[in-house]
């Protein structure tokens, strides 16, 4: 998909943008099926199922868009039947910042920038998803220890986000914020290597087309090292904390079960999907960057709760720590940035091109199609949280409104991506 | 009588007037309870703290509590804004001067009434948990029995039948 | 008592106050010290406030780690993010709900300007716009010490405050509005796209003024 | 020694000395009530300090600390605050229940907190009932609550509102049972008979409170869960679950409204814990003969402040149930266990003039084992743990 096709720039246009004549295409031509695999049943999803008689009067609250524990500004429309949700209607777009709309006006480097506000816990994951969409449209190859930074980063991130998401879980559930705190601390670690790298905390702005941006900072190696090394310590602290502790299990046995054949047929990614039990992991499927070369595990849940994704996090962290400490280990001198790429004028050829990553929140993926010119002529993303988020409806019907609550945790968004 | 009384007396029947007069069910339900603390007070006066303590925790704590519980689980339908009064209201004055006339009747002609009025500090405890565990034990129990039939039976009126649950959708 | 006697008074040393200098301090201080902020984060930037109130930078310190999730509790609201066009009504109503005396910061490049997003249909170009701001904290996001930097601003700004004569914070003015009205969606744009109140449209460098 | 202890004794009768004799007995009370609500109120605020200190010191962060010395003055400048504070009614709430709601939120637990002795000869006022008349006002903080809740019209509020009521009418089942059961042991619903009755030292040393008993360790665990539960503390503080229901009944309530009631809420909490102390840790009495030489008053307010740091550990470690959670513990354990508790005090009570020997060992194995298979049968039956079993995660390479 990535090469530039041989016929001419505005046919291949048309037929990308959906210009084209319905006849002009050839129905006859044989379709490349993909490889056989676990199949799933379609399940019509009924979209608005009937409210069911209710016993008592039913009360609609309008949860959001400024509330506690919609984690941003996200309103939830529920009519309640006592506490029982019968009804949940999702409200988005209380921060669409337009952000595909500002891609196609800005070059292909000034969008980089921009995807770090896209899911503002995991800049590095993003900016790896769109440099990768963008070596994809360009052909470009990226030097052996950039992939080895990439990799470091990225599973930093994810070590951010999962513990950030478990605080956040645990004080949506009313902890009065000490995992929080706990999983703060450990950010704070990371960021401080982050600033160090790239010189910001949160908007990091740091991969580039066929490599990274500049060379690690001397000792940052060490530095990394160390917080990989201590974070073992911190998981154990968190689940001696937590996994065990009884409210906790009550609250989260059971609470918002995600069928697998829901979760595929909804699009869902990432540890949702795994909580379900389904082996899908991108990083094993497609093996993008040197992920190949790393010996880790895809934890896989069985019940596809809440207390399944909370412990999909927890696992995965120490799978990540295991990526970590081998690239940290196998890591090699020499450039990080492919001295051919001009990044100022950057012009891919004429084409389309989709990069995906597995993001600590699930597929992120970045579809671009080029005209030639500076700017990409579509700019588009396959935000993981927003498509997860489309089954919250489905597993909150029946709880409560607190159960509500924990499950929108679980399901972790940030609202930058879902709205963008 | 004394002052405190006058003042716990006007209390109590202006809050039950209110209870009576304002067009809010729930004004109506608090004023209620507002009587309820008057009769409580008034025991205390007269030194029955038993009596008031228990006449707190049972009818504020209770029965109001209850009262209210009912009135939020059926709001709305044409209760809000009406009067709680008889409707007929010569039937409602001929009630209610029936059982003032009868409550007064019962005080004058009781043989001794003064002698009935209770000494202040006189309700001891004790005394007043061995009457119920010796004398009236058997009442006692009868009245507990009652009140738990009720309960099984309320419980059992609440209860969703299986076949009246709406089908899983 | 007159300014210049109290002047050379402590100079010899000896500190005069009156009632009215006294009643100005307990005011002042109990504000200052008790920022209880709204629990409302729009965007990135509240991450970095959330970071601001964990472990390492601790805005506890300044008694203002009470984060009240309902406006009716809140003195300080800390417009951390960016601000839509389908969200400003709902930011001025949040606002207007707050009991006064109120304070707003801006946090960050999105709510002081629109930052980067600022070319979009959809991104409103500054809270202040539509609010009376007291702080602004440039960052894209602020750093959790320039939170801290803006709030201590905020508690020298109420310190300063006279409670009598013509300098009267807002709140204090018998005039002066404690609500704003709230924006509704237009068909292009808010209705109205600014509140002149509290945004009298300067003329900007090249000529944009929406 | 005794001097110390009766200070406050003898300083409040010097002072009520000093008036007319027919004026003695209304200023007699003035100062009882003055110093109830002078400190109580004076505790609120050194609670909420050392709550944010607390909880500063679990989450590895300093707490307030730019006002006066550690942060002392810091509940002085939020009480500033809050009387300075606009007080919004909204225009659509009831105006005169929306503001005697905070009024009737305090009221009560003052009264509530006169009955509890603070030391020896200490209490404002002994009641014959006292016991009763403590959880009578309780009850009428539920009234208080409701009022709240539907008087500021607001959908939160009133779901806050039910959420509250519900959950204290459930929990003041177990709680009332449970101060019965030591009423029942004593024979007198008066707190100042009940501290008289743990009178006394085992073998010359450790005191006879109730809570040394089988049943009344069982009671002692069973009030202090319905206590927390009570005071709406977590983990089960459902009522303003902050993350689901913003702040419940309290969420239109602004500057000295919205104090009220936190102060209504820190007192009840205080009255809880004081409750606590008459009823099974001996009240203002010490736990050793040899102790006895701190003041008693000092004894109380020592056991308040364990008690205060005891909820502040639990608010900054647990999270919340759910409330249906909360309904099935209250109903399905808590109140077969009170119950049966007491059983355990009639067994304890019937084995007291046992000639047996080793009759003290006979009589623990007897009324607490009772209690410890109680709870076993009933922990199995209720634990989630139990009820799901453990969970394996599959690994794909």
């Amino acid at each position: 998909m990535s090469k530039p096709l041989d016929f001419d720039a505005a046919e291949q246009l048309a037929m990308a943008t959906g210009d084209v004549e319905p006849e002009q295409l050839d129905h006859d031509a044989p379709v490349s099926l993909p490889p056989p695999g676990p199949r799933y049943e379609a399940v019509p999803r009924a979209a608005s199922p009937a409210i069911p008689e209710p016993e008592g009067e039913l009360l609609e609250v309008s949860v959001g868009p400024h509330h506690p524990s919609t984690h941003g500004v996200f309103r939830m429309n529920v009519v309640l039947d006592g506490e029982k949700i019968v009804q949940l209607k999702p409200v988005f777009g209380y921060l669409h910042r337009n952000h595909e709309k500002l891609g196609e006006q800005t070059t292909y480097l000034g969008n980089m920038p921009y995807t770090d506000r896209l899911d503002y816990f995991c800049s590095l994951s993003n900016n790896w998803a769109y440099a990768l969409a963008v070596e994809k449209l360009a052909g470009l190859k990226v030097p052996e220890r950039a992939e080895y930074i990439r990799v470091i980063t990225a599973e930093l991130t994810r070590l951010v986000n999962h513990s950030s998401l478990v605080g956040f879980l645990l004080h949506d559930m009313g902890t009065m914020g000490t995992p929080l705190m706990y999983a703060f601390r450990e950010r704070e670690k990371i960021l401080d290597a982050f600033e160090a790298l790239t010189g910001a905390r949160m908007m990091c702005n740091y991969h580039r087309f066929g490599g990274c941006r500049v060379d690690l900072p001397p000792g940052w190696l060490d530095q990394v090292r160390t917080i990989v090394d201590n974070f073992p310590r911190f998981i154990d602290e968190m689940e001696r904390l937590l996994s065990e502790n009884e409210v906790l299990i009550a609250r989260t046995h059971g609470v918002g079960v995600l069928p697998p054949e829901l979760a595929v047929n909804a699009g869902v990614t990432g540890p949702s999907l795994r909580a379900s039990g389904i082996n899908y992991d991108l990083r094993k499927v497609d093996r993008y960057g040197i992920y190949d070369r790393f010996q880790f595990r895809v934890p896989l849940g069985e019940k596809g709760d809440v207390y399944d994704r909370y412990m999909m996090r927890i696992l995965e962290m120490r799978e990540s720590v295991k990526i970590l400490q081998q690239a940290l280990r196998d890591i090699p001198e020499g450039p990080v940035i492919d001295p051919k790429v001009r990044l100022r004028n950057f012009t891919p050829p004429v084409g389309e091109a989709y990069g995906r990553i597995e993001a600590p929140k699930g597929e992120l993926g970045f579809y671009l199609i080029s005209d030639g010119s500076k700017k990409p002529y579509r700019y588009r993303i396959r935000p993981p949280s927003f498509i997860n988020l489309t089954v919250l409806e489905d597993m909150c019907r029946g709880h409560t409104l607190a159960d509500a609550v924990i499950i929108l945790g679980a399901v972790d968004i940030v609202l930058g991506e879902v709205d963008r | 009588m004394s002052a405190t009384f006058a003042i716990l007396a006007t209390w109590t029947v202006l809050a039950a007037l209110g209870a009576m007069a304002l067009r809010k069910p729930v004004h109506a339900a608090l004023s209620l309870v507002g009587a309820l603390m008057g009769v409580a007070f008034t025991y205390l006066n007269l030194g029955a703290e038993f009596i008031t303590a228990v006449q707190v925790l049972v009818y504020v704590g209770a029965v109001a509590i209850l009262i209210v519980f009912v009135l939020q689980l059926t709001r709305g339908e044409g209760v809000e804004g009406e009067s709680l009064a008889v409707q007929p209201a010569s039937l409602g004055l001929g009630i209610a001067l029936l059982v003032t006339g009868g409550l007064i009747a019962a005080v004058v002609f009781l043989p001794d009434w003064r002698a009935a009025w209770p000494e202040k500090g006189d309700v001891a405890l004790k005394r007043l948990g061995e009457v119920l565990m010796n004398r009236y034990v058997v009442a006692l129990e009868a009245i507990g029995l009652l009140l738990t039939i009720a309960m099984i039976g309320a419980v059992l009126i609440a209860l969703k039948r299986p076949d009246s649950q709406p089908p899983e959708s | 008592m007159d300014p210049g006697l109290q002047n050379e008074l402590s100079k010899r040393g000896i500190f005069t106050t009156t009632w009215q200098e006294l009643l100005r301090f307990g005011y002042n201080w109990g504000r200052k010290n008790s920022l209880w902020p709204l629990n409302f984060g729009l965007a990135c930037c509240a991450i970095e406030m959330i970071a601001a109130s964990m472990a390492r930078f601790d805005i506890a310190r300044f008694g203002a780690e009470v984060f009240r999730p309902s406006p009716r509790q809140a003195d300080l609201m800390i417009v951390a993010g960016t601000v839509t066009k389908k969200m400003a009504p709902l930011v001025v109503r949040l606002y207007n709900q707050m009991p006064e005396p109120k304070y707003v910061i801006a946090m960050g490049a999105c709510a002081i300007s629109g930052g980067p997003f600022k070319q979009g249909y959809n991104v409103l170009k500054g809270i202040d716009r539509f609010l009376p701001v007291d702080v602004h904290i440039p960052g894209c996001p602020p750093r959790p010490e320039a939170l801290l930097h803006g709030l201590i601003t905020l508690q020298k700004l109420i310190e300063a405050q006279e409670i009598h004569g013509p300098n009267k914070p807002r709140h204090l003015q018998e005039t002066a509005p404690n609500e704003y009205p709230i924006p509704r969606y237009g068909r292009f744009d808010l209705d109205p796209p600014k509140n002149p109140e509290v945004w009298p449209g300067r003329p900007l460098p090249r000529g944009e003024n929406k | 020694m005794n001097a110390l202890d009766q200070l406050f004794v003898n300083l409040k009768q010097a002072i009520v000395g000093w008036f007319p004799g027919e004026w003695r007995l209304g200023v007699s009370v003035v100062i009882s009530a003055a110093a109830i609500v002078g400190v109580y109120a004076g505790l609120f605020a050194i609670t909420t300090w050392i709550e944010r200190k607390g909880l500063g010191r679990i989450q590895n962060r300093p707490g307030p600390n730019r006002v006066g010395p550690f942060g002392l003055l810091q509940p002085l400048a939020d009480g500033l605050k809050a009387l300075i504070k606009e007080d919004i009614i909204p225009q659509r709430a009831d105006r005169l229940v929306h503001t005697l709601a905070p009024i009737l939120a305090v009221v009560p637990v003052i009264l509530a907190l006169a009955v509890i002795p603070v030391g020896r000869n200490m209490v404002a006022v002994d009641l014959q009932a006292g016991l009763i008349f403590f959880f009578a006002m309780g009850g009428v903080k539920e009234i208080a609550v409701f009022m709240a809740g539907w008087g500021s019209r607001n959908a939160y509020s009133l779901l806050g509102s039910m959420r509250a009521i519900a959950q204290m009418i459930s929990y003041e089942m177990p709680l009332v049972l449970s101060g019965l059961v030591v009423a029942m042991a004593v024979g007198s619903l008066s707190l100042v008979d009940i501290i008289e009755a743990q009178a006394g030292y085992y073998g010359g040393v450790l005191a006879r409170w109730h809570v040394f008993t089988p049943w009344g360790l069982a009671g002692f665990l069973l009030f202090l869960v319905a206590a927390t539960a009570e005071a709406n503390r977590t983990p089960f503080d459902l009522p303003e679950g902050e993350s689901e229901i913003i702040a419940g009944h309290m969420l239109e309530y602004s500057g000295f409204k919205y104090a009220l009631f936190f102060l209504g809420e820190y007192m009840g909490l205080f009255g809880m814990s004081g409750l606590a102390i008459t009823l099974f840790l001996g009240g203002w009495r010490a736990p050793f003969s040899f102790l006895e030489w701190i003041p008693s008053w000092m004894w109380f307010f020592g056991k308040l402040f364990a008690f205060i740091a005891f909820f502040v550990w639990l608010r900054g470690t647990l999270p919340r149930l759910r409330a249906d959670q909360l309904m099935e513990f209250a109903w399905k354990f808590m109140l077969p266990m009170v119950l049966l508790d007491v059983v355990a005090l009639a067994l304890w009570q019937y084995t007291a003039h046992w000639s047996v020997p080793l009759a003290g060992l006979w009589r623990w194995v007897l009324s607490g084992g009772l209690m410890f298979v109680a709870y076993l049968g009933l922990a199995r039956l209720i634990s989630p743990r139990r009820r799901v079993g453990p969970r394996t995660y599959r690994f794909a390479e």
